[in-house]
């Protein structure tokens, strides 16, 4: 590839002659849509999805924001209140931040990225996708019969004897869900065995590619444990027969010991797959090949198995062995190094580069920012002292948001900005791209920096009232959270406009080294012409010839 | 040997090729299956470890006999599975259709006898709730609440692996298969014997275990 | 035929599995009739394990199997291991320390000679 | 308008926690800088059409990969080990503890003295005595946090689980409910209030005088009839009580477990899980019978016949 000059589409159109893209190809009918098995397709049907339940997990956020303002707990009940905070963290977790990049992006992008046709099994993918909607339909259908006030933990005893809410239909939606995470995970561990093109070996593939693997192991790993806890607790909550209930001679701890087996794994689902996105932009955007490669790739399958010896973490004032608290801690802290190398070297990828401050760039240092912030003080929580006094506290609260919004998300619109070209064939307005990064930037360290700070202050997380003292951080974290609103409101809109008013994209708008631009944009059905060969390492960039990017 | 063949699908270059990747994807997803059940055997360990003596004590009225012969029909179910793998990757099609028709029999047999083994059960009093059985303590009640969840979804899985069964078997009658191409039975093929393994399991963990 | 078929087994070996299965069912339940205190589950678990083992490498082919298969293999089992080993560490602790309560069933080092209560 | 940024300390543990917080802060401030410092120094010099040397430079990769690999895991291992010292010390309640139970239900705390004083959503504890707190739940799980000690731990139902603080400084601090328990689980709130040991005295004997509780023990046992079975000459069906709190029991199958506060309460509630050796199981659960604060105070009294001689010699 020609590193001077960016590919455009004209050029593919001479060399190759026009091929109709993935949208024109098979038709623009509904049916042509909800029957497709193009993994091109299925990511964006998924992109659709996830849209749609953040935005009701997003409604009960801003909800609940508004009535934390004053300290009485006035603007809904105690009850709703508790029904908007499971909404929120049941929607948020299961229905949107596990599937945000693996099954938006990287369902697009990784059979791209490897120079595949499609993923191994495209109809159990397209299969994913409805099990997906099923179980966030039955969720949502739980929500419109009177809601669950169980919190996204469901805890037992309370979840399976006492609540008066809907926990089995909620559940039977998170089940239904699961199947779907596993099957995506079975197809994308599959697909980049199987179906790399020819010469791209396991160290020749991109970070993201790796860090998609890692997260796919999580996937398939874990999720069939939550299942089961799930169904457990659904038979002891339906037919009142002890399986956690210390009534009838079981152990509620079990039941956590079971769900944080899943949940924890679940964060590095929810991170993992941001850190790949992060180390695709840092590279382009610096023109310098990553620092330290075999150490950031080796780092992501580490975060994956080190990340499934840590849930006990979660339960260290929960009435576990002093000894489980001891190993636990330990682990958690072993599991912060991979990550601390990632950080690392990002930041040295930096040197010597020639670095684009372009909107994906930006939310890619936006990432690494909030990143360390929420990963440094997940050093705090490790600690077991502190976590004694903050577990359950808003610092809790503060810390898995810097992770999962301000890295998920974070990530997830950088990913979504650097491949809107590729997924769609239209530029975004690069200068309301950068705004809106700024936006969300100062919005989310305003919403959650000042709950660090009420939580050590001894802030109960779930509090529907609290005591007037804390108001105060109260009130800036609900300013934060309205400009993080517009800051989320803004993407939307530019998004969907540059779909009808965009530029052009060409082939190769970053001009960047994965395998992903060397096809058109939007790519043909089939994705590559003929099959890419491989020869050379990833992220071939070279910082010392000037460059073009092209700006919609 | 990569002869063009209708059955390869379009993203696979040769049939080698997508018979490993089908095979991995059974094997990844056994693996999840295996915690599937493994969150129940934590389960059963953990109750197991804290009421010995009651679980020792609930664990005497299982019936072993059904037990016992339903773990013989399993293992010779996996032997015949074993068979129609065999027929399959020789080519040979009407020992294929026989040997999953008898595989899918004997699944039959084990669910016909595991449910004589439940209604007898349920005719001692030993089915969780309000009717349980006098003899049998609170912890000893866990006991029989894992018994049901356990062997209710194993039954589960079985009854699923005859339907597949079945449809590999109806596959088979219409000639799908060759000695080129026989996927479904063997991935169908992997997914009965693992059910059976975890029979095995169930086994030892509910009939045998401190039964004297 | 070697390429597409790297496990086509004697039929004899299947034949010879299944015999084996059956004669350590047979064993199994012998054995759980007998009287051995702490050694009957070693027996009813180990046997398990064995069956287990032959149905793996034979009838599931993955002694002819690539690395990657056992590697995959492996993994559940590995997995399942960890959960049991790390949760058990929890319960068979708790209550271990002077003055934490825990379920209290296991006491490693009893501080003080056992009560000596009277026989009924 | 104020910005407390840390709670009240008030006592040892809450200082000491402080600290190793303070450091963490402290370690996290130098770590931002080492991050990013040189990223915004790299974003200007190296941004593009600004001229800057960008030719490529064989830097020692792997000692630099190791370096930080390995500087992090050393500096994580202290604070490790910090973090585990500190909290051996929150989770051992040190010997001479006033023992005060705690009974949590959905939504309100309930306390019972030694003394037999009652109290609800309310802690009056004297300063500079270490209190040990033996909690419950009657139904779902809570959770018992004092902020201004930095303690706090899960009360599950259906076991005991401890806490312990020494307060050392006078005052009226937050008592909070920490894991979600339904509704009004923001209700499940209180306050602890550490008074002077005269103060205290004053306050004991000025609430409302009754038995205490192993006084009332002892009269649950006479009228749920355990000492038909357990006391007296007519032990024959039953094990003695006497002398066996806090010390090591033989069970029939061989086990050897501490009777403490948590197995009394299995062998009244769950008879069946743990048998004395030479016994047979022939005791009625009183599971559903007694209220958690009656189960309490049978323990109280269980506890006040451990200092007995045992009756039965062999």
């Amino acid at each position: 590839m020609n590193a001077t000059l960016p590919q455009t589409e004209t050029e593919f159109t001479r060399t190759r002659g026009r091929v109709p893209s993935y949208f024109e190809e098979g038709g623009r009918t509904v049916g042509s849509w909800l029957l497709t098995t193009d993994h091109k397709r299925i990511g964006i049907l998924y992109l659709y999805s996830i849209l749609f339940y953040f935005t009701i997990a997003a409604i009960a956020a801003a909800i609940i924001r508004l009535e934390l303002i004053t300290p009485q707990g006035d603007l809904v009940s105690a009850e709703t209140y508790n029904k908007l905070f499971t909404i929120h963290g049941t929607l948020m977790v299961w229905f949107f931040l596990i599937p945000s990049i693996p099954s938006v992006l990287g369902n697009f992008v990784i059979p791209l990225m490897i120079g595949a046709k499609d993923l191994a099994f495209p109809r159990l993918n397209l299969l994913s996708w409805y099990l997906f909607n099923i179980g966030g339909l039955i969720a949502l259908y739980a929500v419109a019969i009177g809601g669950v006030d169980t919190g996204w933990t469901f805890y037992t005893p309370y979840s399976s004897a006492f609540t008066n809410s809907h926990v089995v239909t909620m559940v039977a939606g998170v089940f239904i869900a699961g199947f779907s995470s596993i099957l995506t995970g079975v197809n994308f561990i599959v697909t980049i065995h199987k179906l790399r093109a020819p010469g791209l070996t396991w160290f020749k593939m991109p970070i993201f590619l790796w860090s998609n693997y890692a997260t796919s192991v999580i996937l398939v790993m874990a999720t069939p444990v939550l299942a089961m806890t799930l169904v457990l607790l659904s038979i002891e909550r339906i037919w009142g027969v002890g399986v956690f209930d210390p009534k009838l001679g079981g152990d509620p701890v079990l039941f956590q010991h079971l769900f944080w087996f899943y949940s924890h794994p679940a964060v590095y689902i929810m991170i993992l797959p941001g850190m790949g996105v992060v180390s695709e932009l840092v590279t382009c955007f610096a023109r310098k090949p990553i620092f330290g490669y075999h150490f950031v790739a080796f780092a992501s399958v580490a975060i994956a198995l080190i990340g499934f010896v840590v849930w006990g973490h979660h339960m260290f004032t929960a009435g576990t062995s002093i000894y489980s608290g001891l190993f636990f801690s330990l682990m958690s802290y072993l599991v912060a190094v991979p990550s601390a190398i990632k950080v690392f070297n990002w930041t040295m990828t930096l040197y010597r580069g020639r670095i684009f401050l372009t909107t994906p760039m930006l939310y890619a240092l936006g990432f690494i920012g909030l990143f360390t912030i929420g990963g440094l003080t997940g050093l705090f929580v490790a600690a077991l002292a502190i976590d004694v006094h903050v577990t359950d506290t808003y610092f809790i609260v503060a810390h898995f948001h810097y992770i999962m919004v301000g890295g998920m998300v974070t990530g997830f619109l950088g990913g979504l900005h650097y491949w809107w070209p590729k997924i769609t064939g239209r530029l975004y307005p690069e200068n309301l791209g950068r705004l809106s990064a700024l936006i969300i930037f100062i919005g989310f360290n305003l919403t959650f920096f000042p709950q660090y700070i009420m939580g050590y202050l001894g802030m109960v997380r779930r509090y529907h009232s609290y005591a007037p003292e804390f108001q105060i951080y109260h009130v800036m974290s609900s300013a934060g959270a309205s400009i993080l609103g517009v800051g989320y409101i803004l993407p939307l809109i530019y998004l969907i406009w540059s779909l009808k008013h965009g530029k052009k994209a060409p082939a190769n708008p970053w001009n960047a080294t994965g395998l992903e631009w060397q096809t058109t944009s939007p790519p043909p059905k089939h994705n590559f012409i003929e099959t890419p060969v491989v020869t050379r390492e990833p992220y071939q960039y070279s910082p010392e010839v000037e460059e073009r990017m092209i700006y919609g | 040997m990569a002869e063009a063949h209708e059955a390869l699908a379009e993203q696979f270059e040769e049939m080698p090729q997508q018979t490993e990747a089908s095979l991995l994807g059974m094997w990844t997803f056994l693996a999840t299956e295996i915690l599937f059940f493994g969150a129940m055997f934590l389960g059963y360990i953990v109750y197991r470890s804290t009421y010995p003596e009651a679980f020792a004590e609930a664990g005497r009225h299982t019936l072993i006999l059904y037990g016992s012969v339903n773990t013989a029909i399993l293992l010779t179910s996996s032997f015949t599975m074993s068979l129609a793998i065999d027929s399959a990757q020789r080519g040979r099609n009407r020992p294929l259709l026989g040997f999953l028709l008898l595989t899918i029999l004997l699944g039959c047999g084990f669910l016909l006898v595991k449910g004589l083994e439940y209604s007898e059960d349920i005719h001692e009093h030993l089915v969780p709730g309000a009717h349980f059985t006098k003899e049998l303590s609170a912890p000893g009640q866990m006991f029989w609440v894992l018994y049901w969840i356990m062997t209710g979804v194993h039954s589960l899985h079985l009854i699923i692996g005859v339907g597949v069964l079945a449809v590999v078997a109806w596959m088979a009658w219409g000639g799908k298969f060759s000695e080129y191409y026989h996927n479904p039975v063997l991935i169908s093929g992997l997914y009965w014997h693992f059910v059976d393994v975890i029979w095995v399991w169930l086994y030892a963990f509910i009939y045998l275990i401190n039964r004297h | 035929m070697s390429l597409l078929n790297p496990s086509i087994v004697p039929r004899k070996t299947y034949v010879l599995v299944w015999v084996a299965l059956l004669l350590l069912l047979l064993a199994n339940w012998g054995i759980a009739q007998l009287k051995l205190g702490p050694f009957n589950p070693v027996f009813s678990l180990g046997i398990a394990f064995i069956q287990m083992m032959l149905m793996l490498l034979f009838l599931m082919h993955v002694r002819y199997s690539t690395a990657l298969t056992r590697v995959f293999v492996a993994a559940g089992f590995i997995w399942f291991v960890i959960m049991v080993v790390l949760s058990m560490n929890d319960y068979l602790t708790r209550g271990s320390v002077p003055g934490q309560m825990g379920n209290s069933w296991i006491h490693e080092h009893p501080t003080a000679p056992p009560v000596n209560l009277p026989k009924p | 308008m104020t910005f407390p940024l840390v709670p009240v300390q008030a006592s040892e543990v809450a200082r000491e926690t402080d600290h190793l917080c303070i450091a963490l802060v402290c370690a996290s401030a130098i770590v931002c800088l080492i991050v990013f410092g040189p990223m915004f120094f790299f974003l200007f010099k190296y941004r593009n059409g600004h001229p800057a040397d960008r030719s490529p430079v064989n830097l020692p990769q792997t000692k630099i990969e190791i370096t930080w690999t390995v500087l992090p895991l050393l500096i994580f291992m202290c604070f490790y080990a910090w973090g585990a010292r500190q909290y051996f010390n929150i989770e051992r309640p040190p010997p001479g503890a006033m023992e005060i139970d705690v009974v949590g239900q959905q939504w309100m705390w309930k306390i019972q003295h030694p003394e037999g004083n009652r109290e609800i959503n309310e802690l009056h504890v004297p300063a500079g005595r270490i209190i040990k707190l033996m909690m419950t739940s009657q139904d779902v799980i809570h959770d018992f946090y004092l902020p201004a000690f930095r303690t706090k731990q899960d009360v599950l139902p259906g076991r005991y689980t401890v806490q312990w603080f020494k307060a050392d400084k006078i005052g009226s601090y937050h008592l909070f409910c920490s894991e979600y328990c339904g509704t009004s689980h923001a209700q499940m709130i209180g306050r602890i209030v550490v008074m002077s040991p005269a103060d205290y005295q004053h306050w004991l004997a000025n609430g409302e005088p009754g038995p205490t509780m192993v006084q009332s023990g002892e009269r649950l046992f006479r009228e749920l009839g355990c000492s038909g079975c357990h006391m007296g000459s007519t032990v024959v069906r039953a094990p003695p009580l006497q002398g066996v709190f806090g010390r090591p029991v033989p069970l029939n199958n061989g086990d050897v477990v501490m009777a403490d506060e948590g197995y009394i309460r299995d062998s009244i509630l769950l008879p069946a899980k743990q048998i004395v050796g030479g016994y047979t199981n022939d005791m009625p659960s009183y599971s559903g019978h007694l209220t958690e604060e009656q189960v309490m105070e049978l323990i109280a009294y269980i506890k006040s016949l451990g200092n007995q001689s045992p009756t039965g010699t062999q």
